[in-house]
C-alpha cells in the first residue's frame, strides 16, 4: 500500500502494484494487518463485528426470501444481492443518519441499514409503485434503473450540502458495467471540479448482466478515479472490515471537506443478474467456485467464533432473527396492496394542470361506464 | 413457409441479413453470449463470430456513435437497445448525428444503421421499460421509424429494415415476442406501406405494433354488434402511409387511432391533422384517439390501467359513430 | 415600467429571483464571468456570487444531472443550455430523471427545475444552433413547456418559471432577443393560459415565440386585404391551453397554425388534432400548419427558404378560407 | 520522460512528473533533446521544417483572412486557430493518405493540410451548405460541432478499419472542454475495449469560450487516459516538431496494432472563440502575453534562421505565396453560390420518401405562386 502525494498537494490513494486489495479479514477470517487502514477500525469492537455478522446474515435471508417470493409470484422481478453484503452492509453501516445514498438497483442491503421499512423495499419489485418510500425520511434516494444516471445526483446533493454550509457526506453506488456510461464519468468530472463531498462507491461485482467487466474496463476501476483528481481506493468488498475502512477514510474527507473518493469495492456477483437472467448461459462455474470460497459471511463467522465472539446460541439467534425478519417481510410484501385505476393520474405534476385533469375525470367517467369503482 | 414466434422471426430475419451481407454486423449489451435480454440474437454470435456480433460496453450513446464510424467505413450496423428506456443517452447521436449526416454531408456519407429497440409495456416490468418513444423519432427528420404486429413483418421488416440506406429504427413490439405465425422468407412486399388487415365499411381503426392485435379483436367484437370497422396496420410510422389510410377514411368517415405512447403530441395526434386535412368534407366525426395517458408509464400493478384496451377502443368507436359512450353528458367543469 | 429587450427581461426576471429566494442558483456553460453567449446572465455573477451564479464544465448531461441533485436538496435550479442544439446530451436526464422524479416518488420529491433554452432559427448560424426541440419535451409527460414573445413574458415567465414547483422548459425566441417592449415587473397573471393578441372574427392563427411576431404581421396584412384575423400568442406549450383556442375557433371557424419546428409530429399536429376535436361542427375548413419543413435545418443562407414567414401564412389563411392560394390545382400526382 | 510497463505487459507512456511537456524545440527555437522522442524526427531536413514553417504561415494567414471575411459579412461565424497552427500541422502533416480524421470545428490547418479545397473550408462558415466537402474524397469528415460527439466516430470507424484488416490509423481531435462530455470518456472506453487504432488527440487551448482549463480538469488532461487503459502523451503544442514525433508515436502504434494513444497537446488559443466572442471578458491579459512568448512560428523561424534554412529569400517567397494562397481563398469564397430554395428538401433521406416529396412539391407550387424560380 502506497500513499502519494502529487506535486499540487492532493493526496492520491494508490495501490501499488494496482492490482492490490485494500484487506482486513481474509477469506479464512484472519486479521491481516495493515497500517494505513488498521487505525480506521481499531475501535470496532467484538460485538460490534458480531452485529455487523448479524446484518450481513439478514440481508442474505432476505435476499433468499424475496428470491423466493418472485418465484412464487409476489414480485415481478427482484435482483439479488447475494455474495455483496460486505460491500453494502459495511459501507452503509460506516454512514451517519445526515449522510445521503443515491444507489442502483440492487443495493437493497444499503436500503435496509438506512431503516427503510421492509415492504417499501419490494414496493417497486412488485410493482405496486415506482419506488418504495420517501427519501427525505431516511436520507436515501429512490433507486435509479438508467445505469449511472443517480451519479450525477449525488455530485448535485454533495454540492448542495456545500452551499448550505452543512457538513454531511452523499455516497453514491453504482456497478463495475456503469463506470462506461457519460454520466458516471460526468460525475467524476463535476465532483472534482466543484471539490463535491461525495464518495463513489463502484461494486464490482465482475458483470453486468452477462457481459464480464473486462469489457468495460481495460484497468482496474480505482485506476480511472485519479486522472480526474479523485483519490481511489480499491478494497476487498467481500471483507466488510475492509469496506468499513475504506468507507470511513473517504466519509472523513468529506466530512472534512476534502472533496471526493472513489472506492472500488471488489466482489462477485454470485446469483443471477436479476430473476430473469439465466447466468448458466455465461458464467463459468470454475470462476464462481473460486469466488465462493471468499465469501463475505463466512470469514466474518470464522474470524468471529475464533475470538469465541460467535457462540453456537449466539448463531442459532442469529438466524432466528434472520428467519422473523424474512417472516415480517414476506407478510408486509404480500400484503402490499394493487395501485386504484385512477392513481396512475396521480403525482405526475405538483401543482395544477388543467388538461391533465381533464384527462383524469374523462377516464372516471369511462369507468364508471363500465361499472368499475374509479378511485 | 415456417411457424415462428414474433421474437424468432426477427431471429431469422437478422441471420439471412448476416448471411447475405458481410457488412451487417450486430452491436448491443448482451447480444453476445446471452443472446440478448429477450434472446432475439440468440446463437448469432456462435454462427458468425464475436466480429459480426459484438457484446458492447455498457453505454448507448458510445454504442451508436460507434455504429455511426462504422456507418462511416461503409459498415450497415445493426443496434440493439436493451429496453425502450435505455435509448435516451444515445439521443444526441440520434438525432444530431444518425439523423442528420446525410444531410449534412450532401449526400456523401450514409447512414445504413438500423435501431432495433424492444418497445411498449403490458409485460409486468420495472420503471423504464415499457416505454413508447416513437413519436420522438418519428419528429426528427432523416429517420425512418416502422414496428412490425406480425412474425411475417418482423422477419420481412427487419431485413428491409438493414438494407435500407437510411437510419431506421425498428420497434419490436414486445410483449408480442411470443406470437405465433407463418413466416414466408422470401415474401416481397413494400417496406413504407401501411396493410389493411381488416375490411370495413362503417369506422377505419388504426394502429400499429402491439395494439394491432388489440384493434383486431376490438373489430371482430363492433362487428358482433353489427358495426363494421376497417383496421389499418401503419407498419411504417415515419413515412406515415397516409394514402391508404386517407383510402379507409375516405370510406367509412370516422377514424379511431390507438397507441400505448402519451396523448400529447403522439403520433395520433399527427395522424388525426394529417387525415382530418385529408379528408375533411368525409369525416362524420372528429378523430379518436386511445392511447395512454399524458403520465409517466406507471408501475406493473397499475399498466393495465392505463394502457388502451379493446373496451376502451370500443367506447372511441361508440364516440365516431355517435352512439352513447362513456363522454355521454360528461362535462370538462 | 421600463424599456427592456426581451433578453434583458430574462435577465432581470432572473435577477428577481435570485434576490427573492436564496434557493435559486444558476448553473450553465459560460455563464458566470461571460454572463452566457447572449448576455442573458451579464452581470448576475458579480452580484450574486460564483455560489448563486455557477459555470458549469462542459456536459449538459452532468449539468442536468447536478441540477436534480440540488433540487433534491431543496434547491431551485436554473439552467442555462447554451443552444437549443446542445440539450440532446442531457435528454436522458430529462425526460428519465426531471420528468419523472416527482411521479416515482409519489409525490415526495419535487423537481423545481427550470431550464433555458434559447431556440429557434433566423439568426443565420451554423448548424444546431437554430433547433426547435419544444415537441419532444411537450410529449413528455411530467414536464411543462413555456415559451415567450414579448419583454413582459419573458420577465413575468422567467419568474413564474423558477417558482413553479414542476419542471419547466422554457423556450427564449432567439431571434427576438433585442426586440423592445415595456415590462412591468409586478405584473401578475397566469403561467399557463394563451393571450389573444389581436382580435379579429373570420380566421384564428395560433403561434409561439418567435413566430407570434409575424403571425401579427400576417393579420395586419390580411387585415389590409380585408380578413379579420385573430391571433393567439400559446405562452404554455405543455401543457397547452385548448380553452382559449377553442374559443377563439368556435368564432372564426377556421384555424392557422405556425411554428418554425419541423411539421410532422409537431405542435401544430397536437394543435389541430385537439381542436378538430372540440370544435369539429364549428370548423369550416381543416386546420392549416405553416411550419418548417421536414428536413433538418438547414445551412444559414437556406433558412428563409424552411422558416415560415408572412407569405406562407397569408397562403395559408387564404386555404382556410377556401381563397385561391399555392395549392390551388395542385396534384399530389 | 519515463517508459512504463504495467503488469500486464501495456505500455503506458506516462510523463514523469506529471506536469512535464515533451519538447524539441524550446519558445527561443533551440533544438532540446529528448532520447525518447529525437529518433521519431530524426529524419526530418531542413527543407521539410522549412516546408512545415511555409504551412504554418500559411494557416496562419488562411485563418487572418478567415476573420477579415467574417468582418465584412462574406461569413456568418469564423473560429480562428490563431496559436494552434503547430499543433494541427503537425499531427496532420504525420498523418497517411489513407488514415482518417474525424475533427471539431476548429480544425481548419487539418482539413488544409488533408487537401480540402479552401473555399470547401468555409461553406459551412459562410452558411452555404451544412460541411464543406465529401469526407471521402480526403479521409476527413465532416466536423462536428457537438462537442465530443466524433471522438466516438472515431473509435467506430477504427474498430472498422480492423475488421477490414487494413492498417489505417483515426484521428479524432478535440479540445480541453470536450473531455468532461459523456461521449469523450465513452469513446475511451470503447477504445480501449475494441483495442481500436484511434489516436485522440486533444488540444488543451486552455480554454473552452470563457471557461479555464481548470473547470473541466483537475489534473493534467494527458493523465485520464491511463485509467482507461490508454497510454497518453503530454506535449508542447507550439512545437511542431514534438507534436509530429508525439504523433508518429502513436500512429506507430496505431498502424502497428498496438491499440490507442491519447495526446495531449499543450497550447493556446490566440484568438477569440469565434469571431461573435469577446474575450476581454475572461481572458488575463497577462496570461495572453506569457503564451504569445511562445508562438509556435516564431519559435521554428529562429530555429530555421539560425540554421540558415531560412533565407530572406525564402522567407519573402513564404510570404508571398500565403498572401496568394488567402487571395485565392477570398475570391473562392465569395463566389460560393447561396443555396436554392428547394434544396433544404435534398438529401434527407438516400432512398425515396413520398410525403417529402409531396411537401416539396407543394413548396414548388408555392413559390411558383409568388413568382419565385424554385430550383
Ligand atoms: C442506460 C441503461 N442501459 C441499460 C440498462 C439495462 N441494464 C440493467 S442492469 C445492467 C447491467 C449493469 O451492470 P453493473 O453496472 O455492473 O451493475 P450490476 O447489475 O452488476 O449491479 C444493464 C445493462 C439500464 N438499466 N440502463
Ligand atoms: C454539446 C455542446 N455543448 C455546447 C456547445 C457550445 N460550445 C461550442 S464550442 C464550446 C467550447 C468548446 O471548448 P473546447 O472543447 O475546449 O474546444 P475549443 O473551442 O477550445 O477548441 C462550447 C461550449 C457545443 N458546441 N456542443
Ligand atoms: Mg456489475
Ligand atoms: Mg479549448
Amino acid at each position: 500500500m502506497r500513499t502519494t502525494v502529487s506535486d499540487d498537494g492532493i493526496e492520491t490513494v494508490l495501490p501499488s502494484p494496482p492490482g492490490e486489495l485494500v484487506q482486513l479479514l481474509d477469506p479464512e477470517g484472519n486479521r491481516v494487518s495493515d497500517p494505513l487502514y488498521d487505525p480506521y477500525v481499531a475501535d470496532v469492537t467484538g460485538d460490534q463485528l458480531a452485529s455487523l455478522y448479524e446484518d450481513l446474515v439478514i440481508v442474505r435471508r432476505l435476499d433468499v426470501e424475496a428470491t423466493a417470493l418472485q418465484r412464487q409470484g409476489q414480485l415481478g422481478l427482484w435482483p439479488p444481492l447475494l455474495g455483496q453484503e460486505a460491500a453494502q452492509v459495511g459501507s452503509a453501516r460506516t454512514l451517519r443518519p445526515d449522510d445521503f445514498v443515491f444507489s442502483s438497483y440492487r443495493e437493497n442491503a444499503v436500503a435496509y441499514c438506512r431503516g427503510v421499512r421492509l415492504p417499501d423495499i419490494v414496493k417497486v419489485w412488485r410493482g405496486t409503485a415506482q419506488s418504495g418510500w420517501d427519501p427525505h425520511t431516511v436520507n436515501m434516494a429512490t433507486p435509479a434503473i438508467v445505469i449511472g444516471a443517480q451519479t450525477l445526483h449525488a455530485v448535485g446533493y454533495a454540492v448542495g450540502c456545500l452551499r448550505d454550509g452543512v457538513d454531511s457526506a452523499t455516497i453514491t453506488y453504482f456497478g463495475d458495467g456503469a463506470t462506461t456510461q457519460g454520466d458516471v464519468n460526468e460525475a467524476l468530472v463535476f465532483a472534482a471540479s466543484f471539490h463535491a463531498p461525495v464518495v463513489f462507491f463502484c461494486q464490482n461485482n465482475q458483470w453486468a448482466i452477462s457481459e464480464p467487466v473486462g469489457l468495460q474496463a481495460q484497468r482496474p476501476i480505482a485506476e480511472r478515479a485519479p486522472g480526474f483528481g479523485i483519490p481511489s481506493i480499491r478494497v476487498d468488498g467481500n471483507d466488510v472490515l475492509a469496506v468499513i475502512a475504506a468507507t470511513r477514510r473517504a466519509l472523513e474527507r468529506a466530512h472534512g471537506g476534502e472533496g471526493p473518493t472513489f472506492i472500488e469495492a471488489v466482489t462477485y456477483r454470485m446469483g443471477p443478474h436479476t430473476t430473469s437472467d439465466d447466468p448458466t448461459r455465461y458464467v463459468d462455474p470454475l470462476q464462481r467456485e473460486e469466488w465462493a470460497a471468499k465469501d463475505p459471511i463466512g470469514r466474518v463467522e470464522a474470524h468471529l467464533r475464533e475470538r469465541g465472539v460467535l457462540t453456537e446460541a449466539l448463531a442459532a439467534s442469529i438466524a432466528d432473527r434472520a428467519n422473523e425478519v424474512a417472516a415480517e417481510f414476506r407478510a408486509g410484501c404480500v400484503a402490499l396492496e394493487n395501485p386504484a385505476p385512477l392513481s396512475v393520474f396521480d403525482n405526475v405534476y405538483a401543482e395544477p394542470h388543467a388538461p391533465l385533469a381533464r384527462q383524469r375525470s374523462q377516464q372516471a367517467a369511462y369507468l364508471r361506464s363500465i361499472g368499475e369503482v374509479a378511485e | 413457409m415456417t411457424e415462428l414466434t414474433l421474437a424468432k422471426a426477427i431471429t431469422s430475419g437478422l441471420r439471412r441479413a448476416l448471411a447475405d451481407d458481410d457488412r451487417v454486423v450486430l452491436l448491443g449489451e448482451d447480444i453476445g453470449t446471452l443472446g440478448g435480454v429477450f434472446r432475439v440474437t440468440d446463437g448469432l454470435q456462435r454462427e458468425f463470430g464475436a466480429d459480426r456480433v459484438m457484446d458492447m460496453p455498457l453505454a448507448e450513446s458510445g454504442i451508436i456513435g460507434m455504429a455511426v464510424g462504422l456507418a462511416y467505413r461503409g459498415f450497415r450496423p445493426v443496434v440493439e437497445i436493451q429496453f425502450d428506456g435505455f435509448i435516451y443517452p444515445a439521443f444526441d447521436q440520434i438525432v444530431a448525428q444518425v439523423a442528420k449526416m446525410h444531410y449534412r454531408t450532401g449526400g456523401a456519407v450514409r447512414m445504413p444503421i438500423t435501431i432495433r429497440v424492444p418497445f411498449g409495456g403490458g409485460i409486468g416490468a420495472v420503471e423504464h421499460h415499457s416505454e413508447s418513444p416513437e413519436a420522438y423519432f418519428a419528429h426528427t427528420a432523416g429517420l425512418r421509424v416502422v414496428t412490425c404486429s406480425t412474425p411475417q413483418d418482423a422477419h420481412t421488416m427487419i431485413r428491409q429494415a438493414i438494407a435500407c440506406d437510411d437510419p431506421v429504427l425498428f420497434f419490436e413490439p414486445k410483449r408480442r415476442y411470443w406470437t405465433k405465425g407463418e413466416v414466408d422468407e422470401d415474401a416481397t412486399y413494400p417496406f413504407d406501406r401501411a396493410r389493411v388487415v381488416l375490411e370495413g365499411t362503417d369506422v377505419t381503426i388504426v394502429a400499429y405494433g402491439p395494439l394491432v392485435a388489440t384493434a383486431i379483436d376490438a373489430a371482430i367484437a363492433a362487428g358482433d354488434d353489427g358495426v363494421s370497422v376497417e383496421v389499418v396496420d401503419l407498419r411504417s410510422l415515419s413515412p406515415l402511409d397516409l394514402d391508404t389510410v386517407e383510402a379507409s377514411v375516405s370510406k367509412t368517415g370516422r377514424l379511431v387511432i390507438t397507441h400505448e405512447a402519451q396523448q400529447f403530441g403522439g403520433l395520433g395526434a399527427e395522424l388525426a391533422a394529417s387525415i382530418t386535412d385529408r379528408c375533411f368534407l368525409h369525416l362524420e366525426a372528429a378523430p379518436a384517439r386511445v392511447t395512454g395517458f399524458d403520465t409517466p408509464y406507471p408501475s406493473a400493478r397499475a399498466e393495465e390501467h392505463f394502457l388502451p384496451d379493446l373496451d376502451r377502443i370500443l367506447d372511441a368507436v361508440d364516440r365516431v359513430l355517435g352512439r352513447a359512450n362513456a363522454l355521454t353528458g360528461w362535462s370538462d367543469s
